[in-house]
């Protein structure tokens, strides 16, 4: 847990808004957890004061590199994708309770199920699952063909299915309309998006075991400011911190 | 000598610079981040008297220059805090301020027993100001009358000296401070954040659950600086000044402004080495200026002055 | 039909931009920029009965996404405002509000008799709310009981729709709107700048000769958006909406919040052509969010709002 | 009078803390007369939201480049001394009224004091005036020898004198100490810098016709606002705008 000057490597739009972002810098080390997020500093004399949230989606330890894919979608993000190679981007972390290795180890199948900018953490908990000889499949939600991305990567770590809400590629609807199928050799679910998805994946998956990540506003990104709880009846306290107790939770533990 | 410390009723600094209550949990969240022992102290979130859950989320939302947040005085309550929370910064051996919420004065006067009896607390903060609650205080905060009779009721249950927390959401800010002086508090905190909202040009509605929120960071430091400067030339009580500070100049601004000590909020957020960086900082400054002892700062703007420009 | 039109008290405007008075001078500045005639409507720099000179300089401040102002009101005079400024309007064909202040009630009254018979003008805005002069009427800004009596007085001397321009200094905005609705305004302008003051931490001293000044721009955004939202769901009087706007999101945001029509001030010395770069993108945008005509914006934020999170 | 997106051809650190901005685009060829300024924002997405006055130090019409010579002192100033080659800079102007040929061709002598960040205009003035055959010397005063700059520059215009206050280059003292000499030949007198100086000079230089050009805070920049004002008793309302009325007055019309 640490601040650190990573070096923008590179900053291309690879689909519609959505930005592969590679940072390098002695850091990286460190960054070994898929599920784990940096907290990053849009620019330096920017009136955006807060650093926003973004999860590792794929890291290189030689070349001490990490990749984050982003959608500039607000203001912040959108000076985050004016970075050009050589500048400096301020990040804090690794931060948050991601994929451990328990987590992984739940079975010999695991169903990995992303919506929109939840897709990203799932490519390096696929890879780090492979290495681990888990058999992984996909299913991966967009708004539309435009938006979809790292379609071919995931395709090289596991079955991947493909929906889209204007039915433009793969499967016409959300991510549980694809499940089905993949949910017959029973796998551990684990699944990043925004909450209302979690919740219909949740149901869908019903008696499967698995590990959800959540998304929400956040303040600090380190636990002091109270900005992201999340209601649970779990624990005595009755919340937990989605930026430091999360962002990844046993399914069923927090009330979505 | 040292030339950063600073001694304000119940709280012997070794530099003026505490974390701001609410910002900073209580205290071991950022102790992962660097050894407490170097700040001047340290205001925990605010106490009440049972546990609170707070308001829905999103809690927090960005402004230019600044941001919102309608947390609502979560906390797990007086007794746990004190069993739990405040044991865990022990070993930084720094002032405590403990910062206490309620909804009625019963409530307020209850905390204020027990939290004061604290051996590691070394005084109270005294939050009239919470805009974010229907019942955190700010009913109090905004009439003098009802803050000068809470203060006055809290001071009496209190073994520790006693900081009133204004709002700045008031009209005038200098009647509610003599108020309180008046009532009996050791010193003041200022400002608590103002009232501000923002919504989603897309769905036009609130970006935060509770709708208002409030507003903090360097946005709103001109209005602290004003109040301060307004307050301390009017009000012989010390001040803990906060309100936008990110950098050690800030701090020498808000203390030539009349306070005596300075709290940071909002930038741990941006940087959780914030304070650390301050202390580090602020003696180079003080050569630059030709200024000793730090507590040299406090009021000087009050002493006539020259037009920047012609002092270039 | 002309889907940014709007309908207020006196201004038929054919979209909701206005510049801000004390931001555009009297308007021959920014004519030089570009053709006044696409504004919605103009508001002039405050009137006073005399001509006044204003405060010593240094008149302005820069602060985090703001800056302080202490102008203090100065013009030439109502009678040499109607003789050669307003005239210089006429080939625009847009509604002209003229902004007014006052030291005394009998000024106020005085200067709304004369400036509110001028063909050219289409409202007067009361300004009790400068906080830059001892006399610039703040005094009848924060009191509601003598903004009632005021409000009463002028709207009884003026031949024109009055809007009354009211302080964000104050603990409660709605108490204050209710007064002055009730007193007969014909409209609300919210807001004017909360004070505010920056020192120069190498001196100490205030950087404003005035000491402290007005504090503007996208910092008091939060402010003014709570305010609009607040006093719009309580009183039924049109509010042009002011405080940090500086995109046609910004426009959005605080129609949403209840206003009818915006003014742009601070922004315009960022960017003289923000103006007509508003009004050129609005329509594009309600495209975006599927809005035909823009008064339907006015106060959507009071229906039920979903978080932005989920609605990804 | 207009808005200008100029692309910065370089922009280094020729003196402590001084820096020579170079900024090329169509806009340039406005920029005619000395003694007027450009209106610089700083940045982008910078909190620091107001213009900086800085005065047209040199022009080169052909290749469409300006020179502006700034002290990179308070934070608008160091953001803008960040900006790399390449990089745009949004400008205003030329605003407000410089040294008009009129003012310029007072007679055949003329002596230009400048102070500090007061003296980078004198040099397109000087450049101007020995175009026009006017004889031209200069007092350029600096706090120090390290604060000085383009003190060559200026020598291949005309005489040229300087003055520092701790005394490490030159005549120790003000520009006034070393005005005496020059003013024998009684020439006209162009002087800029901070208002404590132009006072002085005006007072060194009585009787002498000339010029001033004056500073203030600025809001607008362009005479809307009323941040600049200057007292003056030689006009009807009173008082002039710096901005737009100014920066350049003739000697004894404001009030210093
Ligand atoms: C643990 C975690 C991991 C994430 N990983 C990714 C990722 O890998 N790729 C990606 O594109 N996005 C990711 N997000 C979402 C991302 O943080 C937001 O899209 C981003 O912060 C929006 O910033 P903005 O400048 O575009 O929007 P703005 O509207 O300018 O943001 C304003 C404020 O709201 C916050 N905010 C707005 N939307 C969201 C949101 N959906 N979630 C959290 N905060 C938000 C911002 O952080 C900022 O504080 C993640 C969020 C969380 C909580
Ligand atoms: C007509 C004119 C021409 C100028 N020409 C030059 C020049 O060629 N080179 C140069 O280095 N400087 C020049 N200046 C001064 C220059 O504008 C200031 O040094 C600069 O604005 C300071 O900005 P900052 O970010 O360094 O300081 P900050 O303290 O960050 O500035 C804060 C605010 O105060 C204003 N301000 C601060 N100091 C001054 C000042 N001395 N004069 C005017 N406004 C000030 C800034 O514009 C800004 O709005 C000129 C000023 C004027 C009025
Ligand atoms: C997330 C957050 C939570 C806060 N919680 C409290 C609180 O519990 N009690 C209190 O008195 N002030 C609270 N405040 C106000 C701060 O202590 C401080 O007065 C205010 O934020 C201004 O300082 P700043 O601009 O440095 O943040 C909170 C502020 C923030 C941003
Ligand atoms: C330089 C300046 C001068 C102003 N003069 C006046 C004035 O004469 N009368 C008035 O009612 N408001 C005046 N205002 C306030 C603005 O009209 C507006 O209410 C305020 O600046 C908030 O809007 P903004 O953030 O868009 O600037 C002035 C503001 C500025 C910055
Ligand atoms: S973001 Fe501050 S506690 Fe989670
Ligand atoms: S800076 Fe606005 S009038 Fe001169």
């Amino acid at each position: 847990m640490k601040k650190h000057l990573l070096t923008v490597v590179s900053n291309k739009e690879i689909a519609h808004r959505i930005f592969e972002l590679k940072l390098s810098g002695p850091g990286v080390k460190m960054m070994v957890t898929p599920g784990q997020f940096l907290h990053v500093k849009v620019g330096e004399h920017t009136s955006k004061l807060l650093r926003r949230p973004l999860s590792i989606c794929d890291v290189n330890l030689e070349k001490e590199e990490v990749t984050l894919l982003y959608r500039a979608q607000g203001e912040g993000t959108i000076q985050l994708s004016e970075k050009q190679s050589g500048e400096k981007v301020d990040v804090l972390g690794p931060l948050g309770n991601g994929f451990t290795s328990e987590t992984i180890n739940l079975g010999k199948r695991a169903l990995l199920v992303g919506g929109g900018i939840g897709v990203p953490p799932l490519y390096y908990l696929g890879k780090k699952m492979t290495d681990k000889g888990i058999k992984v499949s996909f299913v991966l939600g967009f708004q539309s063909k435009k938006d979809s991305f790292y379609l071919e990567r995931f395709q090289e770590l596991g079955e991947t299915r493909v929906t889209t809400i204007d039915g433009s590629l793969g499967i016409n609807g959300f991510v549980t309309d694809a499940m089905g199928p993949l949910l017959e050799d029973e796998p551990s679910i684990y699944s990043v998006g925004p909450a209302v998805m979690l919740k219909a994946v949740e149901e869908k998956a019903a008696g499967l075991d698995g590990y959800l990540s959540l998304e929400e506003r956040m303040g600090c990104g380190i636990g002091a400011c109270f900005a992201c709880v999340c209601p649970t009846d779990t624990r005595e306290s009755g919340y937990v911190k989605i930026c430091s107790d999360g962002p990844v939770f046993k399914m069923g533990e927090v009330v979505l | 000598m040292n030339r950063l410390n600073v001694n304000l009723p119940g709280l012997q600094m070794k530099n003026p610079i505490i974390p701001a209550s609410g910002c900073f949990g209580f205290g071991k969240e950022y102790a992962k981040w660097y050894d407490l022992s170097v700040l001047g102290g340290v205001t925990i979130k605010a106490a009440t008297l049972e546990g609170r859950f707070g308001n829905p989320t999103p809690r927090v939302a960005e402004t230019e220059s600044g941001m919102l947040n309608a947390i609502g005085l979560q906390n797990p309550g007086v007794k746990k805090i004190m069993e739990q929370e405040i044991p865990e910064l022990e070993p930084y051996h720094i002032p405590i301020l403990a910062n206490i919420a309620g909804s009625t004065e019963e409530e307020y006067i209850e905390v204020t027993k027990q939290i004061s009896s604290h051996p590691l607390v070394s005084a109270v903060e005294l939050n009239i100001s919470c805009p974010n609650v229907k019942e955190g205080g700010i009913q109090f905060g905004t009439d003098y009358k009802s803050a000068a009779s809470l203060t006055r009721k809290v001071k009496a249950a209190s073994s520790k000296p006693v900081y009133v927390k204004l709002s700045p959401n008031v009209a005038n800010i200098v009647e509610m401070a003599l108020a309180v002086e008046e009532a009996g508090a050791d010193g003041l905190s200022m400002i608590n954040t103002l009232i501000g909202m923002k919504l989603d040009w897309k769905t036009g509605t609130p970006i935060l659950a509770n709708k208002t929120g409030g507003l903090s960071g360097p946005a709103i430091k001109p209005v602290a600086i004003r109040m301060i400067y307004e307050v301390s030339s009017k009000v012989s009580l010390p001040i803990i000044g906060m309100g936008g500070v990110s950098c050690a100049e800030d701090v020498i601004e808000m203390m030539s402004a009349g306070a005596s000590a300075v709290a940071v909020g909002t930038a741990n957020f941006v940087n959780p080495y914030v304070c650390p960086e301050i202390i580090e900082k602020l003696p180079a400054l003080l050569d630059d200026i030709g200024i000793d002892q730090i507590s040299e700062l406090t009021g000087r703007s009050t002493v006539k002055w020259k037009t920047p420009l012609s002092s270039r």
